[in-house]
């Protein structure tokens, strides 16, 4: 009995631990901070770090001591950085990571997912707040003040396809949007959504709770070995989910593993591009930015669809 | 300690573990962004576009003490500021390097009076000294990559 | 952003022309950049065409040297042994590459030109002892058809105290 | 907002010593409401080198190559000022050829600090990859200087009673390719620092310094031309080749950061005209006159234009081959008051912006080092105490 069990169990702890989920999304998280620091650097004129660069700077923040200052919860600042990454791993499992149907789905997993991404974000407020750095302050205040600024149109701006869909379930979307090119027919909700994921991973211009010229690493100052590590791998992965979503709804859907590779790879590219070109927003102007124009456009966007589907049907 | 005080000796695990981490460490040591004078302009030299660092994982310069395996010491350290240096050497989490750049934190160079400490070995140890007043941005990166040799040299129970 | 949008996409447009270059990173350790013919480096003590060393231990440029980084004791030229034309040897000459500020002020006091910032920029070191450059490790190899100091020369080959030369600079 | 819920009680964020906004250690004590500055204080003297005294000990020509290690980014134009108030004591005449490679050094050195800084500032308003560019066409000027002078930073072109390097034909060409290139790129950073909306919004309106609080406060250079105050030592009291190559003066009406930009931008190309214009008309004659090695009995007074503004130099000698007092104010000093009157009511942000928009160098500034303050606040390191404290501790730790 407790064999079989086990035996009906494997392909979930496969599918838990190794691919597509764990192990196999850590290595992908990896590749896309590559790809992205590489093509950063080409665009600045520069070579840029090696290709097993992240993987090495993880390793030695993993044999590194982990330095637990005064004035903190221990347990706190130990495990928010595990919920953190335990978050996002769990998010990918109903999101076609690489072209493949998710492992697991559920009516409404999108909202489920969304929320499992911002969890990342609230373990790094949390984690700044925790300690008593005063940057470590400031940086968590930040974060927070910009999670409440894009979470609303992020939102929005996914809910658009799953309105078109029919379904708050990701993979009924994903099958519906296959060879629909949906950024034709919501191109504002794609912007919105792709600039909603760079202020999501705290990328410039939306670096502002990291700016290291102001306050000097953010709600991570005090993270030294493991807790920084953690979190690191947390946002690759967040950052792997993100491109996963917004491309497979906008950019025609998941046909074939290869060509959704190339598609995360321009989005990634056209991400990078942005981080290249943008000043650093201060804080105000980010809750500005979102409030005065995401939003609106977002809105925009979903007026157009629902008179759209009105007129259609 | 880093993961050497959690470790006892497993023989050739030991061994692999040392160059898994020796290689992880040689190849992304990041430095404390820290400047002091003269020194910290073509420091940032090495880091712009020209003399690109990144290729040697130095992509990202550390705010942060706590972050940073790597301090550069780029100018003379006043006696005002040497304590403040320890402070943040003291503040980087083991392992850690100190790489003496250019002749004023050396050794103090042209100035040997009342204000300078004479050489920044007098505060905290350190592991290359780079000559030159500045040294060149390729003198900094030769200091550097003389220190991943000293690096990768290291064995397990010599870091604890 | 209360600008117009125009405005703003000229603004991006102006920084991401300049995006489409390609790198322009001197890879160093591979691929080295030559210095340019005034760069003063680490230093080397030259030698004459016969072999015989140029400096003849007047301790002008330890004088000169505004960080006291230079060290020079000079001894008596014999016949026997003789390893400069002039009438005097630096039998001790230590530079501290630590303390030299490469300023070339040295070079320029030099009387006999012995002493010359060449361009070897790759100067460090794991502890300050090894910085102390010996004579052995400034002077340059003896040309060829020249001999080895000290060398055995005809008595009353040198007399002057100063070789002469030609006007320096 | 958000910040003012959590953070309602005002605290103090010190910037430096060490702190990434700084290049320099210096210490700010910024003290935010949330994230609005409602006070600051600097406390100088981390770079103190007492230079000052040290030079009281050497000889004029050493000391030469010791006050060019004042700053690493100005350093000939330390010479520069040193040299020139020595030959005034001396009364010797330096020969024109001499005098137009010091002013052309100065020019190009002009041109590298304004080109370091945009870029700096750049990195402070988190524009990286503007960063990046204009240090990579900064390593232009760094070439050509040591092409001229055989070092990167500490050139060390003056000597007393002239300078030590000719320029010969080609190197002439090598700078004007240089300069052609450069003034392309400088159009370039021209449209960016005053077109890009994005870096706009970070520059423009941001630390407002009127031209009435500009004089009052005392500020020189760049920074005060930025707020149109009309001064530039060059202009006003030209020395050197400076009366053979008359500079024209750079101003600006609206006194926030963008008009520094502007400001130092447009200075590049009044510099490569200066430069095209005395290779192109470089007087002939030997490189430098016979100095003696016993400076007579006296005092002056110099001042240059460094590229932060002016620098002033007070040398009096007592007739031996020592000086016996040096007593520089460098321009930093002078516009450091600015800053701190300027962040007040700015966001926190806008502090490091504000700060790095005098072009600060703490290395230049920092002339003393108070030992006994008026708070009573007496902690003095004796050497000995500092090696314990320092060394020898991790030496007892290792053992």
């Amino acid at each position: 009995m407790g064999s079989t069990t086990i035996m009906n169990n494997i392909p979930n702890l496969v599918a838990l631990l190794i691919f597509p989920a764990g192990l196999f999304l850590l290595l992908c998280g990896l590749f896309y901070e590559w790809a992205d620091r590489k093509l950063l650097a080409q665009l600045q004129n520069r070579i840029g770090p090696r290709w097993f660069q992240p993987l090495a700077d993880i390793i030695k923040l993993l044999a590194k001591e982990e330095v637990i200052p005064d004035g903190v919860n221990p347990t706190l600042f130990i495990g928010l950085p595990i919920i953190a990454l335990a978050g996002g791993l769990t998010a990918a499992l109903y999101v076609p990571i690489v072209g493949l149907l998710p492992s697991y789905g559920l009516p409404g997993d999108l909202i489920i997912t969304i929320y499992l991404l911002s969890l990342l974000t609230l373990c790094l407020g949390l984690a700044g707040s925790n300690t008593l750095d005063r940057f470590s302050l400031v940086g968590a205040t930040r974060t927070l003040t910009q999670l409440f600024s894009y979470e609303a149109p992020f939102m929005l701006a996914l809910l658009g396809p799953a309105f078109v869909a029919r379904s708050w379930q990701i993979s009924v979307i994903t099958t519906f949007t296959n060879n629909r090119w949906l950024i034709l027919s919501q191109p504002l909700g794609f912007l919105v959504a792709v600039i909603a994921l760079m202020g999501k991973l705290e990328l410039p211009p939306f670096d502002a709770p990291e700016a290291e010229t102001e306050i000097v690493a953010g709600a991570l100052t005090e993270y030294s070995g493991r807790g920084l590590a953690l979190f690191r791998l947390g946002k690759g992965v967040a950052l792997v989910i993100g491109l996963t979503l917004i491309a497979s709804f906008y950019l025609g859907g998941v046909t074939n593993p290869f060509l959704f590779f190339v598609k995360t790879l321009t989005l990634l590219l056209v991400v990078v591009a942005l981080q290249a070109l943008l000043t650093r927003l201060r804080i105000d102007q980010t809750v500005g930015l979102w409030w005065r124009y995401g939003t609106l456009l977002v809105l925009a966007q979903w007026l157009v669809t629902i008179v759209w589907h009105g007129v259609a049907t | 300690m880093g993961v050497e005080s959690k470790l006892g000796n497993f023989g050739v695990v030991t061994t692999t573990l040392e160059q898994v981490v020796n290689w992880s460490r040689t190849r992304a040591m990041w430095p404390m962004l820290f400047g002091l004078a003269c020194c910290a302009i073509e420091m940032m030299a090495a880091q712009a576009s020209d003399y690109d660092m990144s290729r040697f994982g130095m992509e990202l310069m550390r705010a942060s003490p706590r972050q940073s395996d790597l301090m550069i010491v780029a100018g003379r350290v006043s006696r005002k500021m040497a304590p403040v240096l320890r402070r943040l050497y003291d503040q980087m989490p083991d392992p850690k390097w100190v790489l003496a750049m250019g002749d004023c934190c050396s050794c103090g160079g042209i100035f040997n009076n009342y204000a300078i400490v004479p050489g920044v070995d007098e505060i905290v140890p350190v592991d290359v000294y780079v000559a030159g007043c500045p040294p060149r941005p390729e003198g900094l990166i030769h200091g550097i990559l003389t220190l991943y040799e000293k690096v990768t040299g290291e064995k397990i129970d010599h870091w604890s | 952003m209360r600008k117009n949008p125009l405005e703003l996409l000229r603004g991006l447009w102006t920084t991401f022309r300049s995006m489409l270059e390609s790198p322009v990173t001197y890879q160093y350790p591979e691929i080295k950049r030559p210095v340019r013919e005034r760069f003063r480096g680490r230093h080397e003590l030259k030698r004459y065409e016969n072999g015989l060393e140029k400096c003849i231990g007047c301790a002008l440029c330890a004088a000169a040297c505004p960080a006291d980084a230079i060290f020079v004791e000079a001894a008596e030229n014999t016949d026997e042994e003789r390893y400069s034309p002039g009438e005097r040897y630096a039998s001790t000459y230590e530079i501290n590459l630590l303390r030299c500020i490469f300023c070339g002020f040295c070079e320029d006091s030099c009387p006999t030109e012995a002493i010359v910032l060449e361009q070897n920029y790759e100067v460090s070191f794991t502890s300050r002892r090894q910085a102390i450059y010996t004579k052995d490790l400034l002077l340059v190899p003896v040309p060829t058809n020249g001999r080895q100091t000290p060398m055995k020369v005809p008595p009353g080959s040198f007399e002057r105290a100063v070789p002469e030369m030609e006007d320096a600079k | 907002m958000m910040e003012k819920k959590i953070m309602d009680e005002t605290f103090t964020v010190p910037i430096g010593p060490q702190h990434p906004a700084l290049k320099e250690p210096s210490h700010f004590r910024i003290t935010v409401d949330g994230e609005i500055v409602t006070n600051a204080v600097v406390r100088l003297g981390y770079a103190h080198r007492g230079i000052e005294k040290a030079v009281e000990g050497r000889n004029w020509i050493q000391n030469l190559y010791m006050l060019e290690r004042i700053c690493g980014i100005c350093s000939h134009i330390h010479a520069t000022a040193y040299c020139l108030g020595v030959e005034q004591l001396a009364g010797v005449e330096v020969p024109p050829r001499a005098q137009a490679i010091r002013v052309l050094t100065a020019e190009l050195e002009r041109i590298h600090s304004h080109f370091l800084w945009v870029g700096v500032a750049a990195h402070e308003a988190g524009f990286d990859t503007l960063f990046m560019y204009i240090w990579r066409d900064r390593e232009t000027v760094m070439d050509l200087l040591e092409t001229l002078s055989g070092n990167r930073v500490n050139y060390s072109v003056n000597i007393l009673g002239g300078v030590k390097f000719d320029i010969n034909e080609e190197q002439a060409d090598a700078i004007r390719k240089g300069l052609d290139y450069l003034e392309e790129r400088t159009n370039h950073y021209l449209d960016v620092v005053s077109n890009d909306a994005m870096f706009l919004q970070r520059t423009s309106g941001i630390g407002v310094m009127t031209r009435n609080q500009a004089e009052v406060l005392g500020t020189v250079g760049p920074t005060a031309r930025a707020s149109n105050v009309a001064r530039d030592v060059r202009v006003e009291a030209p020395y050197g080749a400076y009366f053979d190559y008359p500079a024209n003066i750079v101003l600006e009406e609206r006194g926030d950061l963008t008009a520094r930009f502007v400001v130092r931008i447009k200075e590049l190309f009044e510099s490569y005209r200066l430069i095209r214009l005395i290779l192109d008309t470089l007087p002939s004659g030997d490189l430098e006159t016979r100095m003696p090695r016993r400076i007579k009995e006296g005092e002056t007074v110099c001042r240059v234009e460094a590229p932060r503004g002016e620098l002033f130099y007070f040398i009096k000698s007592n007739g031996t081959d020592m000086p016996e007092r040096i007593k520089i104010r460098t321009p930093t000093i002078c516009n450091m008051t600015s800053v701190v009157k300027l962040v007040i009511g700015h966001q926190l942000a806008d502090v490091p912006m504000i700060l790095v928009g005098i072009d600060p160098c703490f290395s230049c500034n920092d002339r003393m080092v108070i030992l006994d303050r008026s708070d009573g606040y007496k902690q003095q390191w004796t050497w000995e105490a500092l090696r314990q404290h320092g060394i020898d501790y991790y030496h007892e730790q290792h053992s």
